[in-house]
């Protein structure tokens, strides 16, 4: 279709105009060719601004709208969305940007108009070239993957399915429950985990839309958002893998406690008397705190053992050992009324809903806090000695125990290194998976239809853990209820009767999105796959594989304008 | 200095999500430079096609800045290392080919350097001047 | 493994051709690409089933009309296919590994035999001389036993062939070995075991004298090249490449002679480069004249930067062009140091992969980052 | 006082920022109960400029330079470059313990802390064919200044050579050329004269030309692999006792029927992380029943001799760790505490006197005990 092209010139009060003779760039604009009409006004991206749009492309028959005002990053979508009231398509509208990098940065008027002419002229031929654009919709696949039998997966799991959606639900262990299971109670209740955890996996095992498997792992993921399939293989070797397709994925791999063996100072697995957190839970489950047989007389809880280590590339904090420590400390207060509890601190770190009042419960319940990291423990007869400085009193004293708790830290899961590189998910430097944006994408991740709960994307408790749990779930059913996905509409696309099958475009792209056809040896483009980014065009001699929106013929027409001007 | 009132026009190809961004920073903070610069916004330095250069050199373009997002940023994972081999392969065909290669710059801009896009533009624009005009603008036979 | 086909009464000529029956008959290939002599004297590839009419095969033809490479493609290209033998010269085989890296062509059933080359001679100069007198073979093949290669007299080889250093077979399923060689007891091959088993070839020692022949040639070759090179580069910075260029009268001979030149339509003859008619006048008016074709020395860079890395010397863009441009001396100029910055070295194996696809994220620090 | 007007450079030069005061330094640091040293305290004190409450000038020289608070930081803070360079400041001053000046200048005048005359070097090697190694060598063996003058520690040295050169080892020595390595030197803050120890002493080695040299003492080893950037193989001569047991060139015919246990010096583990060698040499031997001390490694007990304390008594004569060290050596069984360091030798010899231990326990250089069953 031949062009028909408004210009509308944007005053944007007088941050343009002032600088930017408008009514030159207006004359101009009406000069070039494909030009039907050309404005100014004082605020396009007004109603009546936007008015103008829309009343001049119905009635003049406009398919090409230019409109030079601010950074397209700014109002591009506002005038597109004109546009398309006024029955232009939204991807042949071009902007000329006068603004901040015309009118703000040159005061000279002469020089400002004659750039802001040029900036014109260029959009102009640009828009001349652009081709009408459809947005696309794919469909999905509904349900989704949850990678991970812990307390995350389980309540994502649960969501996902009481929405109505079928879940596959990944475990690599032979039980439901992950680490929560190994714990006694929790903070800052003290509820004990078996009032609530089996409950949990019970209605999940007895769920009509949800498949577990135990001992499984993900072996193989393919796809994109709305249509991912996946291979889930059986740990035990000899049973045949299950092939699933789901339109999202959760992951909810968890962590893994620190080994202290890595602190030898502490003399972990050396004496008997020193054992970790967890340990401690399992011995509190059970009742038996003896040490060589004998009831505990001295109590030591060293707290940020493999948190806050940079000397173990393990700078973070792990988060929830304060409460740990400050929980584990009251019990065996409780079970050993008769012992002295220490806990030696750097910082304490008790932070959230109810986290300082239980803090000042354990002190109140008689546990001594005292400030100094712990530097090394060693043998004295029956005891072991821990030896620290106390830094308020800035003295180095010798502390005998009868038991020291180790609050060990959390560390990502090897396999979760594995689900990465299965979906080219980055990893923050400490190696948990990073989330999209750390305020405003937090379950989210760099491949779109997959999200994080729990464990997997950083330290946290049972109710954060829950709570992102229950943010993935929704997340994930953002496209499994619309049941479609959007596609991004510039695109790359192929001519087949160009395409000489070299498969460079292939190599290049980083997200597989051409691929070559094995029946015509010409490359073709998934659209849904295709993030726009261009790197194949560049590869092709030919172009026959080109990105909508920024062809060949576009761009040298920018070119051509820009140098000619 | 040989600047006897010649403005050079560079023609920049910048990506959207850092130098073109960078660019727009440079205006809401009101940084000015010279106007010589006219940007073509591209998503990505990894659609820089050296075709797009050659067009401009010989056209007459006294000048090409090809900005994008610093090694390790790209928007999408490595068009900017893709970028830099073209960029300097076409610079070593231009010189062998008898071409001012110095005419075409690659920088890495990010989004929050306002301040070095302006710079750039600046040191760019003086640059050219004392280099004098590309002789492409008059050469009719090309 | 190192062999020796056999020859008898001193036929080269003879003792290839049995070899190339040998591959027919021992159904290790179903059919060889090779260079036959058509009736009427001219020398083409042809794709030969019938091991009889391998008698008018001529593999040690000195002309140089089309790199066969091309004519591998099509053949090879993807199944269904016949398991087939291309006899090529080094020049042709480096061409097919660059070919296969842009998939136009496929090592899958095809045995390559690379053949030692003395160096070619122009279609018109090779018709000419076989019209007066014909060609001495003898002399060629005496000259690749020392090391001291001449044309004929009255004849130059092709002008890629003065300064190609890569004359030898180094690389192929089967390597025939001319350089050194003194014949008396065959003519020397290097191929797999297997392959010579089912032949029915016996190892044999190294005669011992090839480095040295090929050895005396190359540093001719690399004399006369960087020749070239020192005047090629003189005129480039002096005149630039549209002085270079400058008669170019824009038939894309060049292009369409290029082994590597793959594209189905090129970019110069598609809608991208048609451009309106007011901005050819926009051009003239700008720049007082407007030399038309348009886009002339944009096709020639632009030719330079999507394939000059590939540019494996074979000097057919020279032979085919009308203005008689060195088209291939520019492009082995530029190469040669183009194809040094990254490390480079076109039709050595598939297992590099082209430089423009590929990337290190440690490479090249510095670049972008100046203040 | 001076110091106090370059606290806050200190601060900002070792780049003290990461430090949260967590005490882990001071909690490890093996004086910090018998004296007043609080290292700690003194990285607040740099860290905020202000060093006036937690300077004791004397206690400075109390640290032994075991770097235990430098290897047990979490933030990566080097606490113990603090109070070297506090002793900088000091020495730059004059305010040296007269006892560390006289080494001092003995390592300046004449190559040794002790100042005997720089030919008595090799007055060790009596008895004994030893290379030269100016005219080349496959190893070069360097002696510590302990090692080459301390009577008790030439015995070491001389089993060393002969265990060495029953290997099979071609073995050169610098001889009257050899001079302090300068680590302790560095440490008591004398940074001049270790820069031109450093100066002098690189060329001296590297004219040599062997890519493997041997040390007598892990504070020597210390200095030369990580101060020193020689284009060499630095091997702690445990090291190559092990690696020549390990290809089968070190073979012991004879029995040394005693139970033995081990003293991790800790230069050469703490600091150098070398743990196992000095172990496997030890349980090589045959008739050794090796045992060993609850702190051990990266637990072990400095015996206070480095840092520049072989030289300087320290503020608190009571309270010696090396008192410590040898009872607990004897509440093992032992016979034997092997060392590895003629520091610790020195030491802990002198422990066992002082605790009347003498009769139960021996101090021996590992080298000697493989030296008997040669």
């Amino acid at each position: 279709m031949k062009p028909r092209i408004g210009v509308y010139i944007c005053h944007c009060g007088t941050n343009v105009a002032a600088t930017v003779d408008v009514e030159a760039v207006t004359e101009f604009a009406a000069t070039l060719p494909g030009v039907v009409i050309a404005r100014h006004y004082t605020y396009m991206c007004s109603e009546p601004g936007q008015a103008l749009i829309k009343e001049d492309a119905r009635t003049l028959g406009l398919n090409r709208v230019v409109v030079a005002s601010c950074s397209p990053r700014m109002h591009e979508p506002t005038f597109r969305a004109a546009s398309h009231e006024g029955g232009v398509n939204p991807y042949q509208v071009e902007m000329a940007n006068i603004r901040e990098q015309c009118s703000w940065v040159h005061p000279d008027r002469h020089e400002a108009t004659d750039k802001a002419k040029a900036l014109v002229y260029a959009a102009v031929m640009k828009a001349a070239h652009l081709e009408p654009l459809e947005e696309r919709e794919a469909p999905v696949t509904p349900g989704a993957l949850v990678i991970g039998g812990g307390v995350a997966g389980l309540v994502a799991a649960l969501d996902i399915a009481d929405a109505g959606f079928p879940v596959h639900l990944v475990e690599r262990s032979d039980r439901l429950g992950g680490r929560v299971a190994e714990l006694n109670r929790t903070f800052p209740d003290l509820e004990p985990v078996a009032e609530w955890l089996p409950a949990l996996v019970d209605q999940v095992r007895r769920h009509p839309n949800i498949t577990v498997y135990l001992n499984s792992r993900v072996t193989d993921i393919t796809g994109f958002v709305g249509n991912f399939e996946a291979r889930v293989g059986p740990i035990e070797a000899g049973l045949a893998p299950a092939q699933i397709q789901v339109g999202a994925i959760v992951i909810a791999t968890g962590y893994n406690v620190f080994d202290p063996r890595l602190k030898p100072e502490f003399g972990y697995g050396i004496y008997p008397q020193v054992v970790t957190t967890l340990e401690l839970e399992q011995r509190l489950s059970s009742g038996d705190l003896t040490v060589n047989g004998k009831t505990p007389k001295e109590v030591v809880f060293i707290k940020c053992v493999g948190s806050r280590d940079q000397q173990l590339g393990r700078p973070y904090c792990s988060r929830v050992c304060c409460m740990i420590s400050a929980k584990q400390a009251q019990l065996v207060r409780q079970a050993l009324p008769d012992a002295r509890v220490t806990v030696f601190y750097m910082d304490v770190r008790t932070f959230g809903k109810r986290g300082e009042e239980f803090y000042d419960e354990a002190r109140r319940a008689g546990v001594r806090y005292r400030r100094g990291n712990v530097s090394e423990i060693y043998r004295r007869g029956e005891r072991v000695v821990v030896r620290v400085e106390d830094t308020l009193l800035a003295r180095t004293v010798e502390h005998e125990a009868d038991l020291v708790v180790l609050a060990v830290g959390m560390e990502p899961r090897p396999e979760a290194a594995d689900i990465a590189a299965l979906l080219k998910l980055p990893r923050s430097a400490d190696g948990f998976l990073l989330e999209a944006h750390p305020k405003l994408r937090p379950v989210d991740t760099a491949v779109d239809g997959v999200f994080l709960a729990g464990c997997c994307q950083g330290p946290k408790d049972i109710p954060d853990t829950v709570a992102q749990a229950k943010a993935a779930a929704a997340s994930a059913l953002i496209p499994l209820m619309r049941g479609v996905v959007p596609m991004e509409a510039a695109t790359a696309v192929v001519d087949p009767e160009l395409c000489a099958g070299c498969g460079m475009c292939v190599e290049i792209c980083p997200y597989s999105a051409p691929a070559l056809d094995p029946l015509w040896g010409v490359s073709r483009v998934n659209a849904v796959l295709c993030k726009g980014c261009g790197a194949c065009a560049v590869t092709c001699p030919s172009k026959a594989i080109r990105l909508q929106h920024f062809t060949p013929d576009q761009i040298l027409a920018q070119v051509e304008a820009l140098v000619g001007w | 200095m040989s600047d006897n009132g010649f403005e050079p026009k560079i023609v920049a190809f910048l990506c959207n999500w850092c130098t073109y961004t960078g660019a727009d920073l440079a205006g809401t903070s009101r940084i000015q430079y010279p106007p010589n610069v006219r940007i073509i916004r591209l998503m990505c330095t990894g659609s820089v096609d050296p075709t797009y250069v050659l067009k401009a050199l010989l056209d007459g373009a006294d000048g090409v800045l090809v900005g994008g997002c610093h090694p390790g940023d790209c928007h999408y994972q490595s068009g900017n290392y893709k970028a830099r081999r073209r960029i300097i392969a076409l610079k070593e065909i231009l010189k062998q080919a008898g071409l001012e290669e110095d005419r075409v710059w690659l920088r890495w801009i990010s989004a929050s350097e306002g301040q070095r896009f302006a710079d750039t533009v600046s040191q760019m624009t003086q640059y050219l001047k004392e280099k004098g005009p590309n002789p492409m603008k008059k050469e009719w036979a090309v | 493994m190192r062999a020796r086909i056999p020859v008898e009464n001193q036929d080269m000529l003879a003792a290839l051709r049995g070899f190339l029956q040998r591959l027919l008959e021992t159904e290790v290939v179903e059919a060889v690409l090779v260079p036959m002599e058509t009736p009427s004297g001219a020398v083409t590839p042809a794709l030969v089933a019938d091991p009889a009419l391998l008698d008018a095969a001529d593999p040690l033809a000195p002309v140089l009309g089309l790199n066969a490479a091309r004519a591998v493609g099509p053949v090879t290209i993807r199944e269904p296919r016949g398991r087939i033998a291309a006899v090529l010269r080094p020049c042709e085989y480096r061409a097919l590994i660059e070919l296969v890296k842009l998939q136009q062509t496929s090592l899958e059933d095809l045995v390559t035999v690379v053949v030692d080359c003395p160096g070619t001679y122009t279609v018109p100069d090779y018709q000419k001389m076989r019209a007066n007198g014909g060609v001495d073979r003898s002399a060629l093949l005496a000259g690749m036993r020392t090391g001291d290669l001449a044309s004929q007299a009255g004849y130059a080889f092709r002008d890629a062939c003065q300064i190609c250093e890569n004359f030898a077979a180094v690389a192929g399923d089967v390597r025939i070995e001319f350089f050194g060689a003194d014949l008396s007891e065959g003519i020397p091959v290097v191929l797999a075991d297997e392959l010579a088993g089912r032949l029915g070839l016996e190892a044999a020692p190294e005669d011992g004298r090839r480095a040295e022949a090929v050895d005396r040639i190359t540093r001719s070759r690399i004399q006369a090249r960087d020749a070239v090179f020192a005047e090629m580069r003189g005129r480039l910075e002096k005149e630039g490449v549209e002085g270079v260029f400058a008669a170019c009268v824009r038939c894309h001979n060049c292009m369409t002679a290029c082994p590597i030149c793959y594209c189905k339509t090129c970019l110069f003859k598609s809608p991208v480069m048609e451009h309106e008619p007011i901005q050819y006048m926009a051009w003239a008016r700008r720049k007082g004249a407007y030399r038309l074709p348009a886009d002339t020395m944009l096709f020639h860079l632009t030719r330079l930067n999507h394939m000059v890395l590939s540019c494996i010397g074979c000097g057919l863009c020279t032979d085919a062009c009308p203005a008689d441009l060195p088209v291939g001396r520019v492009f082995r100029t530029v190469g040669q140091q183009l194809q040094a910055v990254f490390e480079y070295v076109p039709g050595r194996s598939v297992e590099e992969p082209l430089p423009l696809i590929t990337f290190r994220e440690d490479e090249w620090l510095e670049m972008g980052e100046e203040r | 006082m001076d110091i106090q007007q370059h606290a806050r450079e200190i601060g900002l030069g070792l780049d003290l920022f990461s430090c949260i005061q967590c005490g882990k330094c001071t909690g490890g640091c093996p004086v910090s109960m018998t004296t007043v040293l609080n290292v700690r305290s003194l990285v607040y004190g740099a860290l905020i400029g202000d060093i006036a409450g937690p300077i004791h000038e004397e206690a400075l020289w109390d640290c032994t330079c075991c770097f235990t608070c430098v290897e047990r930081c979490p933030k990566d803070v080097r606490p113990a470059e603090v109070i070297i360079a506090l002793r900088s400041l000091l020495v730059e001053e004059g305010k040296v313990p007269s006892t560390i000046g006289n080494a001092l200048m003995g390592i300046f005048r004449q190559g040794n802390p002790l100042g005997y005359a720089r030919e008595d070097r090799i007055a060790w090697m009596d008895g004994l064919e030893v290379k030269s190694a100016q005219e080349g060598c496959e190893t070069l063996l360097f002696t510590c200044c302990s090692s080459a003058y301390d009577i008790r520690a030439q015995a070491a040295t001389k089993a060393l050579v002969r265990v060495l050169q029953a290997a099979g080892v071609d073995l050169g020595h610098l001889g009257t050329e050899e001079t302090c390595c300068g680590n302790e030197v560095r440490r008591v803050g004398e940074m001049g004269l270790f820069e031109m120890l450093v100066e002098e002493g690189k060329p001296l080695l590297e004219e040599v030309g062997v890519a493997r040299m041997v040390t007598t003492s892990p504070h020597c080893m210390n200095t030369f692999r990580h101060e020193y950037q020689l284009g060499m193989d630095v091997l702690h001569y445990t090291q190559a006792l092990a690696r020549l047991l390990e290809e089968g060139r070190l073979n012991m015919t004879g029995r040394v029927e005693k139970v033995v246990t081990y003293h991790d010096p800790c230069f050469l583990g703490k600091q150098n992380g070398i743990f196992d060698e000095p172990r496997e040499v030890l349980k090589a031997i045959p008739g050794v029943k090796f045992v060993e001390m609850d702190r051990i490694r990266d637990r072990s007990l400095c015996c206070e001799g480095g840092g520049g304390r072989m030289w300087f008594e320290g503020t608190n004569t009571e309270g010696r760790l090396a008192f410590q060290r040898v009872q607990e050596a004897a509440d093992t069984g032992a016979e034997i505490l092997a060392v590895a360091c003629p520091f610790c030798m020195a030491m802990l010899d002198d422990a066992v006197k002082v605790k009347g231990l003498s009769e139960r326990l021996r101090v021996m250089d590992i080298a000697e005990l493989v030296a008997m069953a040669l």
